[in-house]
């Protein structure tokens, strides 16, 4: 079963490398949709400093989702999502290297480059590791919920639009309280109780999560 | 019996339009969803029913399946 | 008394004999929720004081708090039968769970509607992101994804499951999400609302205000049981029960 | 390697998809060492009657056993094949090795099925029989022994149908029971399922 | 050629008909994102108002491109495409039918429901006539220029996010004449000069712009 | 109707995929009324070498000539068919027929390919062989006189491979030129183009 697992993982991984865009094109969308707010809004830094944790945060939770349109669809469409159902492992197995895999290479960046983001947005300086660290608490969440969307909607060929629609009113939490914390360090105030909020909902996401995205695509198999 | 007059009722103290309007666009909801769930009773039981006429012919069965 | 409602559970289960208990609820569950809506209604529109501060506006409390309350259980209610749907593949908490959307969607639209007309007289404002109606805004998103996934996918059954997973997933959601909005909201319009809270609101408005709550919840069973009756039907179309019950000439 | 105990029994199974009986009271019941070709028009239901036997489609009256639990015997090939376009030959079969516990050698399963030389190409750029080779490896990489598999011929050259023939035999000599759907016609000593015409059952 | 034109107009409003979630969709989509702001930013009235007309523009903006994505995806996958281009007429004629048939259903609704949207995010009702008139002239040029990225990416299976990088950068112009229109609008300056821009791009992306989808499909079929 | 003129001349066709040469030299003459027959093994180029004479394919060298503009002239089935899963049966072939300039009867197109009672069912909600079968109804519409097939009997069942070779000799008597791919034995009075196996050409 370890041996399932660490086979899946590495295709999974052998997979976004074979395709690198898939990791660049989210972490590209993240910037390019957090740079467009400068020009909608005003380039007024003091104006930009105080929407920039909401932006920041409005567009890592969209560059998630966009992400996980295709998590599963070609999997459906060649077929091999049946191979994994109908294997004897549980669909956990293969489901969860995948979401790891697509968190490594989605969520991770993404907190990494959310600093120099906040930076562009003129936060201080001293709010950028927290920025840094709600991202990295958060998009673990985000990757497992959306999946769950992403497994019910595989086979519908609908776009990215019907997950959208199912996936962001689920987004709301990790959103309030991600952008949360780091408006309260803006206002320097402790955040350790919003941080331990954000990892509750983690442990939350990682422990029920997965099964209920292998449920997910049983049931959009027709089971 | 709390207002006076009728047209005291529709005014509701200058605040008839947010009370009328608030209870209008209630019933056009309530009762549109009322009238779709009827409507779509009705479509299903004709859809059986001429499924129902359509069969009354004697059918025959699609199976022939090798039995041991 | 424990025979009895094991027994009720396993009939009511069983596809025809819920088409049956429905068909004998609904002739007199409808006019009745009917009469007890508008008792309530007119109650409070045309009997009830009028309020100190708010004037005649808090006559919108009569749809609005009904509404409001309605959407909220009903989107529990949902999630308990989606849980039941896949636990126990129970086909008619399939039903009902399909059912309970379309009826809870319109009661969130309802309460934001009517909260909305009643903030531009009390607040000055139709609409402000306070923590309550931020989160009837994402309970009434929650409602339409759950719409828009089912009508999405052909096959009743395969819907309904899919509807059951996102049900379950949206209820730990909502109570999250209230928490959080609640947190988030530092312009806290609780004070306003305090002038009706429990010590000040009086006899006259309270029993008006609990009628109609009681008519629209038994309002919103029936319509359930309605919808339920329909989608029992298209079910089961293939079924002898249904054939001999809508044969052509037959009485039902 | 193989369970010669390997056995299933259908009875009385039915399935309605789009308001349209597919086959009702269907009955059979296969054992190892037999291959039964599943036959039938377009639209009978042959598809639909596989993913019911291995669990992938769970809208169904009547009963599908298995002798003992299918999951860790089962071979099965979909109509599509599984194979994603971005992986080499290799590594779509390294996956599916991993995935269903086989352990067969990979090189000499690929050049059983002609794609010697092209083991490393990515599936993408290969063409459409080339692709349905790759899922047809798994057929030698032993260790299962119910195979289920939806229009194992299709895109398949004459010489590859000849090869494919010859190992359904070698693997049902060895114990294995076989299921497979075609329009092929039915060879010697296969056992025939016919489903009804699309259109009789309405 | 205008009996094909016909027939393609009905057969792409057959198609949106029998899925109206997909216009649905972007138009929730939408109305789902606007709302996250306030979320992620702070519900106070004043600033709200101030990022509302950069806000609902990006919304605008993300709500097309996504749902370009889909255009010419299942046409391609069915093989229809192909069947448009080795077609006995001009393939802008099948093109240019679709495009329109996206922006009714698309960009049209996106800017009836732009005012609602503008109130919720506090703008003053003067200004809400100028938003929809924006938005109106903005979206058929976000579908064109869309639709340009869409033919380019046909093939490649990326999900959305591929067509974003393409797409978003080239829609900068409209997000900063559209939200730039409502910004002056709110300072009570004349907005006619920038009304007058807004549509002279339109006029260039409607002339040239379905020429270079067709080109585009023909690119992605291998030619 | 159709043109007794169609003729296509193809000289020193080579073409070159991925690094490996499909075919090289290829030269060949085929006038109306012939039907054509592509055969090759599994990768040899087939699918390609269609793609090339419609003019969907544009990275070849060599020379590929019609006797007149080829576009109103051709009824061209790829490998994938064209068939969009939500509209039904008869709105797909609605649209072709609009696109190609077609003018025969709808629903005697789509009887004669047996998808009667089922034409206005989603295509999506069809087995494997009914989908095809829709796209193969424009071979009943009339009015092209250059048809390109590419796998036309995939997923077709007996009774449907029957008739549409019938078709194929109808048309064809009738001054229609006919290039096709199959893997199936070429019949009688079919002239053969059999492409290079795979590996032969690297
Ligand atoms: C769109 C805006 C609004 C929304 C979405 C909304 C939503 C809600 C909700 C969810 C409840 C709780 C029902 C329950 O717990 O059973 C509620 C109760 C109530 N609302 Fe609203 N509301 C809105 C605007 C208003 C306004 C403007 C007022 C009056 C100034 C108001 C007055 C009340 C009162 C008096 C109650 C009952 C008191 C209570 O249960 O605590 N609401 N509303
Ligand atoms: N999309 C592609 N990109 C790059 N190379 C390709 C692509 N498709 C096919 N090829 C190459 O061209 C060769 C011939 O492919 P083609 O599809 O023409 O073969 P075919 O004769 O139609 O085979 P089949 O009988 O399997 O359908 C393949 O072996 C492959 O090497
Ligand atoms: N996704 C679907 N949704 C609803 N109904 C379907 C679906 N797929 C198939 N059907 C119905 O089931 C019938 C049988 O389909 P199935 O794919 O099992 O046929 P098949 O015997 O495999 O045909 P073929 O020889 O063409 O592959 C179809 O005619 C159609 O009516
Ligand atoms: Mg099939
Ligand atoms: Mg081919």
């Amino acid at each position: 079963m370890s041996g399932v697992w660490r086979a899946s993982l590495r295709r999974e991984l052998t997979l976004i490398w074979r395709a690198p865009a898939d990791v660049i094109q989210p972490l590209f969308f993240f910037v390019v949709v957090v740079s467009l707010f400068p020009l909608g809004l005003s380039p007024e830094p003091e104006l930009l400093a105080l929407v920039a944790p909401g932006v920041v945060w409005v567009a890592a939770l969209l560059a998630v989702m966009l992400s996980l349109d295709g998590l599963f669809r070609r999997d459906q469409e060649s077929g091999a999502l049946d191979q994994m159902l109908s294997a004897p492992v549980m669909t956990v197995v293969p489901v969860s290297a995948k979401l790891l895999a697509h968190w490594l290479l989605t969520g991770l960046p993404l907190a990494l480059v959310a600093p120099l983001l906040g930076y562009m947005m003129q936060l201080p300086a001293s709010v950028l590791d927290t920025l840094a660290l709600s991202v990295l608490l958060g998009t673990p969440t985000l990757t497992v919920v959306g999946a769950i969307g992403a497994a019910l909607t595989v086979g519908l060929n609908r776009g990215g639009i019907l997950l959208a629609v199912l996936v962001l009113p689920l987004y709301v939490p990790v959103l309030v309280f991600g952008a949360g914390v780091v408006r309260t360090a803006l206002d320097g105030l402790p955040t350790d109780g919003l941080l331990a909020v954000l990892g509750a909902i983690l442990a939350l996401a990682l422990s029920l999560g997965p099964l209920a995205v292998a449920l997910g695509l049983r049931i959009s198999a027709g089971d | 019996m709390y207002f006076d007059s009728v047209s005291e009722f529709v005014a509701m103290g200058g605040h008839g339009f947010f009370v009328w309007s608030a209870y209008g666009i209630s019933a056009l909801l309530i009762i549109g969803n009322m009238v779709l769930a009827v409507r779509q009773q009705g479509r299903v039981r004709q859809e059986i029913q001429r499924r129902l006429r359509r069969d009354q012919r004697p059918a025959h069965n699609a199976v022939e399946g090798e039995v041991e | 008394m424990w025979k009895t409602l094991t027994r009720w559970y396993h009939q009511l289960s069983s596809p025809r004999y819920f088409y049956r208990f429905a068909s004998a609820v609904l002739p007199w569950l409808m006019p009745i929720a009917v009469l007890v809506l508008l008792t309530g209604l007119v109650w409070g529109l045309v009997f009830a004081p009028v309020e100190r501060y708010q004037g005649n506006s808090y006559r919108i409390i009569f749809i609005h708090v009904p509404a409001s309350s309605g959407a909220l259980m009903g989107y529990i209610a949902m999630g308990v039968a989606g849980l039941i749907a896949l636990v126990w593949r129970l086909k008619m908490a399939e039903v009902m769970l399909k059912a309970m959307a379309p009826f809870g969607a319109v009661l969130a639209t309802v309460s934001l509607a009517t909260g909305a007309l009643w903030g531009k007289p009390t607040w000055g404002t139709y609409w402000q992101w306070d923590a309550r109606m931020t989160s009837m805004l994402i309970l009434l998103f929650l409602y339409l994804g759950i719409i828009a996934l089912q009508s999405a996918i052909r096959d009743p059954r395969q819907a309904a499951r899919a509807a059951s997973l996102l049900a379950v997933v949206g209820v730990i959601n909502v109570v999250i999400v209230k928490y959080s909005v609640e947190w988030l909201n530092t312009l806290h319009q609780g004070a306003t609302l305090k002038l009706v809270g429990e010590s000040s609101i009086n006899d006259a408005m309270k029993w008006p205000l609990l009628i109609s709550m009681l008519g629209l919840w038994l309002l919103y069973a029936a319509n359930v049981l309605m919808r339920a009756r329909t989608e029992v039907l298209n079910r089961e179309r293939r079924s002898g029960w249904v054939a001999t019950l809508l044969a052509p000439g037959a009485k039902e | 390697m193989t369970d010669p105990s390997a056995r299933l029994t259908v009875s009385r199974l039915g399935c309605e998809r789009d308001d349209r009986m597919l086959f009702q009271d269907l009955a059979f019941n296969a054992r190892a060492g037999e291959i039964w070709q599943i036959t039938g028009a377009n639209g009978a239901g042959k598809t639909t009657l596989l993913r019911i036997l291995v669990g992938l489609h769970g809208f169904y009256q009547g009963q599908v056993r298995w002798s003992r639990p299918l999951a860790p015997d089962l071979l099965y090939l979909g109509h599509d094949a599984g194979i994603r376009e971005e992986l080499s030959a290799r590594e779509n079969l390294q996956f599916s090795r991993a995935l269903s516990g086989q352990s067969g050698d990979l090189d000499a399963a690929l050049a059983a099925v002609d794609l010697y030389g092209f083991e490393d190409v990515p599936a993408g750029r290969l063409s459409a029989g080339q692709r349905r080779r790759i899922a047809l490896a798994r057929l030698w990489l032993g260790g299962k022994s119910v195979w289920v598999l939806d229009e194992p011929y299709t895109a398949i050259d004459q010489a590859g149908v000849a090869k494919l023939d010859a190992r359904l035999r070698e693997a049902a000599g060895a114990g294995v029971l076989i299921l497979y759907t075609s329009h092929h016609r039915v060879g010697d000593g296969v056992r025939q399922l016919r489903l009804g015409a699309a259109g009789e059952g309405r």
